[in-house]
């Protein structure tokens, strides 16, 4: 990360990130728009993502589809975050 | 039980050159090299259909075609399918190089039979072909669209991607 | 002779390039790289479904969104005539430097020394069929 | 995705695939398909091989898919969205 | 790189290939490539008949990323193998966009075939 | 079979083929570059058109650049495009001020200076490949 | 990661030559915008707009406080913190100069 930045106390980078919220609720939106929540189990630098006890979300609604273990392949990933 | 081996390497008698050839066996080039300087059909993603001579290619699958033909196959008039083939137009148009993530294959054309399947079928100008098939495409689009907004609402996800009309 | 050598010896000609969205451009192509962008000049875009025409001084384009390139008809003789000379120019030095009698078999024997080193897939073909991970596996 | 193993917190995901082998799975296909059968191998890429499987095809108009048997299918990964575990 | 090794002992059987237009393409499969392209010989479609010159068309290069399935013949596969060679990763990075081949072996082969 | 015609066009077209080498540079084939063709320098502080993958289009003055392409581009204006069509370009736009633009996502780059648009050229003239 | 104007950087044309300050470098406007609300707008026509608080080398970014609006000028959100991967990407506007 660059040494000169004027805000750098507030700074988090995409690893920081994700090592931050490993373990915690995330919900996973794929590029259809379809969503995943689940606890965050582990993630790679392909941004493939494995969570459990998962709930789908279509357009915000539960969609009742529910997976114990799910494995999510990262290039449908458009955005990771924090429940 | 493991699979029988193909090809064994008979021991000495095969010259360098084979040797060579074999170590080279299975890459893209090898799949390629056998249809140089020979009549071949290409269908690129886009649904075109082309037909020409292979003059040259690279590792990723670039081709470069020469006294290239494009033709159009349509079904019988007025069918806005493309699954019985009545109808066919073609376009003389010279040399080709095609970027190799747009093919979807490739054939060796058999020069004797290669014209037996038009006989059956109907010759019309290229560009009446052309304009009819942009039209059948267009309203194609439009249907995957309508299909890919219904499938979305049950979170399944249509594959179709406009360029994508092979 | 590689498409993209056949490519840049199509130089100052006219091209006709389309890309993937179903673009196509005609101009004179200035120059290309071997990632097949190119650079045109004195170019006429057409849009998609050939509705709107643009004329363009020059333009650059990715060569990873190019669908395919319709070339001149001399380029092919052109390039062979190229590639002869310089066949004929390698062989002329060759001679000249005290090369072996028959050249071609000369670097032939040196590139395979070079394959057996990778270690390639041809030797273990021998023993029984395996779906090895490791890397070794002969794709170099 | 068998519950992990505390001393290898960091796994990768695709080391935690390993654990789903010989195991059935539920593959999510883009193209509005679902196939599930015992996973026999697979790659980063997300290729797979599955056995026995059963091929699920989603129509537009109607709920229930259509099934497709297949002993033997090789899979290739750029179709893949998602795998989970099946209790079979 | 692992099923580039599956494939290439699957050599001269014969396997369905159904492509993501939903085609299907039964024949002999003759070659393979670490992009899993295919050659296959002695072709013939199973569903719709949408390019009737196929039928005078004997072997074929289809490209990889075209492809959905690859319908196989299950005493051809050697499950234990396939699940031991998956399971021992580590998993190393797909290819890199570099060509697998060295430009000058490349051009020696062509320039011997005279193009 | 295909070297013998190509030695009977050779002399045919000799005298072309000796200027040809004239003007490019040595009668050795240069392979494709290496390094980058295009010099932004050139179009540094002047207005320039960018196209994207997936259709969008701006217009802005370019005012950085690295070697990825990402650029930097000052006062840009984005032309909407027809929701039903994203191929038909709408009159409106809409100004997004100082941009980075992303290299990979890039499709082409040119001047906005020269550029207009015209009728078919085509149909007059025989589509000249 | 992002380099200072000063150093002399090699330009496009592959030229070691020292830069003026008037050349500026893309990814350096991304880490001055570093805790100013930015617009990311995706080559898929979607947008988001939030508080840039980090990126890495592929410009995947995280965002704060983030709406989406798709193409339609529908909007979604606001979502807390979110890693928004940066393949899509097509511009990074940084609205508030």
């Amino acid at each position: 990360m660059s040494e000169v930045s004027s805000n750098s106390s507030i700074k988090t980078d995409p690893s920081t990130f994700l090592s931050g919220i490993i373990g915690s609720k995330v919900s996973v939106k794929l590029n259809n728009g379809v969503s995943y929540v689940g606890n965050l189990q582990s993630i790679d630098g392909f941004m493939n993502i494995v969570m459990d006890t998962t709930a789908e979300f279509i357009g915000g609604a539960a969609s009742g589809t529910k997976y114990g273990d799910v494995f999510i392949r990262g290039n449908n990933v458009l955005y990771i975050s924090k429940v | 039980m493991s699979a029988p081996n193909s090809r064994s390497i008979s021991d000495g008698s095969s010259n360098a050159e084979d040797l060579y050839l074999e170590a080279y066996a299975f890459t893209t080039a090898a799949a390629l090299v056998g249809s140089v300087d020979r009549k071949i059909f290409l269908l690129l993603r886009d649904g075109r259909n082309l037909f020409g001579v292979l003059r040259t290619f690279d590792q990723f699958a670039n081709l470069v075609l020469q006294d290239t033909t494009e033709r159009i196959y349509l079904d019988a008039e007025g069918s806005k399918s493309l699954e019985k083939p009545a109808r066919f137009g073609e376009t003389y148009r010279g040399v080709f190089m095609v970027r190799g993530e747009n093919v979807v294959m490739m054939g060796a054309v058999d020069i004797d039979h290669e014209d037996e399947h038009l006989e059956v079928l109907q010759n019309i100008p290229f560009e009446a072909a052309e304009a009819e098939l942009k039209a059948i495409q267009r309203e194609r689009v439009q249907a995957e669209k309508q299909k890919t907004k219904s499938l979305l609402s049950r979170g399944l996800i249509n594959d179709f991607t406009k360029s994508d009309l092979y | 002779m590689l498409p993209l050598y056949l490519l840049n010896s199509a130089k100052s000609q006219p091209i006709l390039v389309e890309l993937k969205n179903g673009e196509t451009l005609n101009g004179l192509l200035t120059n290309c790289d071997s990632w097949m962008n190119l650079t045109l000049s004195e170019v006429i875009q057409t849009s998609p479904n050939a509705e709107v025409f643009t004329k363009i001084p020059e333009i650059y384009i990715r060569g990873s969104h190019i669908k395919y390139l319709r070339l001149p008809e001399q380029t092919m003789d052109y390039a062979k005539e190229q590639n002869m000379i310089n066949m004929e120019q390698r062989n002329k030095n060759q001679n000249r430097r005290g090369g072996r009698p028959n050249n071609n078999s000369g670097n032939f024997n040196r590139r395979r020394n070079d394959n057996n080193r990778g270690g390639n897939y041809n030797n273990r073909r021998g023993n029984s069929s395996n779906y090895h991970q490791s890397h070794g596996a002969g794709d170099s | 995705m068998a519950d992990v193993q505390p001393q290898q917190k960091q796994e990768e995901p695709l080391d935690l695939i390993r654990y789903q082998l010989d195991e059935t799975v539920l593959v999510k296909l883009r193209g509005a398909r679902e196939m599930k059968g015992k996973l026999q191998g697979y790659d980063s890429h997300c290729n797979m091989v599955l056995s026995d499987a059963t091929e699920y095809i989603y129509a537009e108009n109607q709920d229930k898919p259509q099934g497709k048997s297949t002993d033997m299918v090789f899979i290739r990964g750029d179709s893949v969205i998602l795998i989970s575990p099946v209790a079979e | 790189m692992l099923f580039f090794s599956f494939f290439k002992t699957l050599v001269d059987q014969e396997v369905t290939v159904e492509l993501k237009n939903d085609m299907e393409i039964k024949g002999v499969l003759k070659s393979v490539d670490q992009y899993l392209n295919l050659k296959l010989d002695n072709i013939s479609c199973t569903n719709d008949v949408k390019y009737p010159h196929l039928n005078s068309v004997k072997n074929l290069f289809i490209r990889g990323s075209t492809v959905r399935y690859i319908h196989l013949n299950p005493n051809s596969v050697d499950c234990t193998l396939l699940q031991d060679a998956s399971r021992r990763g580590p998993w190393f990075k797909p290819p890199s966009k570099g060509c697998p081949l060295a430009h000058t072996k490349l051009q020696c082969i062509i320039d011997r075939l005279n193009i | 079979m295909e070297s013998k015609e190509t030695a009977r066009d050779g002399n045919q077209n000799n005298r072309d083929h000796k200027d040809q080498r004239r003007r490019n540079n040595g009668t050795k084939q240069e392979g494709p570059k290496r390094e980058a063709i295009l010099d932004l320098n050139k179009y540094k502080d002047t207005q320039i058109k960018v196209e994207f993958i997936g259709g969008r289009q701006i217009v802005g003055v370019l005012k950085g650049f690295d070697q990825l392409m990402n650029l930097v581009l000052e006062s840009v204006e984005e032309t909407l495009r027809d929701p039903e069509d994203p191929n038909v370009l709408t009159k409106d736009t809409r100004s997004l001020g100082r941009v980075v633009v992303r290299g990979p996502s890039l499709l082409t780059i040119s001047p906005l200076d020269g550029s207009e648009v015209i009728d078919n050229p085509f149909v007059a003239a025989e589509v000249q490949a | 990661m992002a380099e200072v104007a000063t150093n002399p950087s090699v330009d496009v044309t592959g030229k070691q030559e020292e830069v003026t300050i008037s050349t500026v470098l893309p990814l350096e406007i991304i880490d001055k915008s570093i805790g100013k609300v930015v617009t990311v707008l995706l080559t898929t026509d979607k947008e988001f707009t939030g508080k840039l608080v980090g990126f890495d080398d592929f410009v995947n970014v995280v965002l704060e406080d983030v709406t989406e609006t798709d193409s339609e000028g529908n909007t979604d959100g606001p979502v807390k913190i979110m890693l928004l991967n940066g393949g899509q990407i097509a511009m990074i506007s940084s609205t508030e100069d």
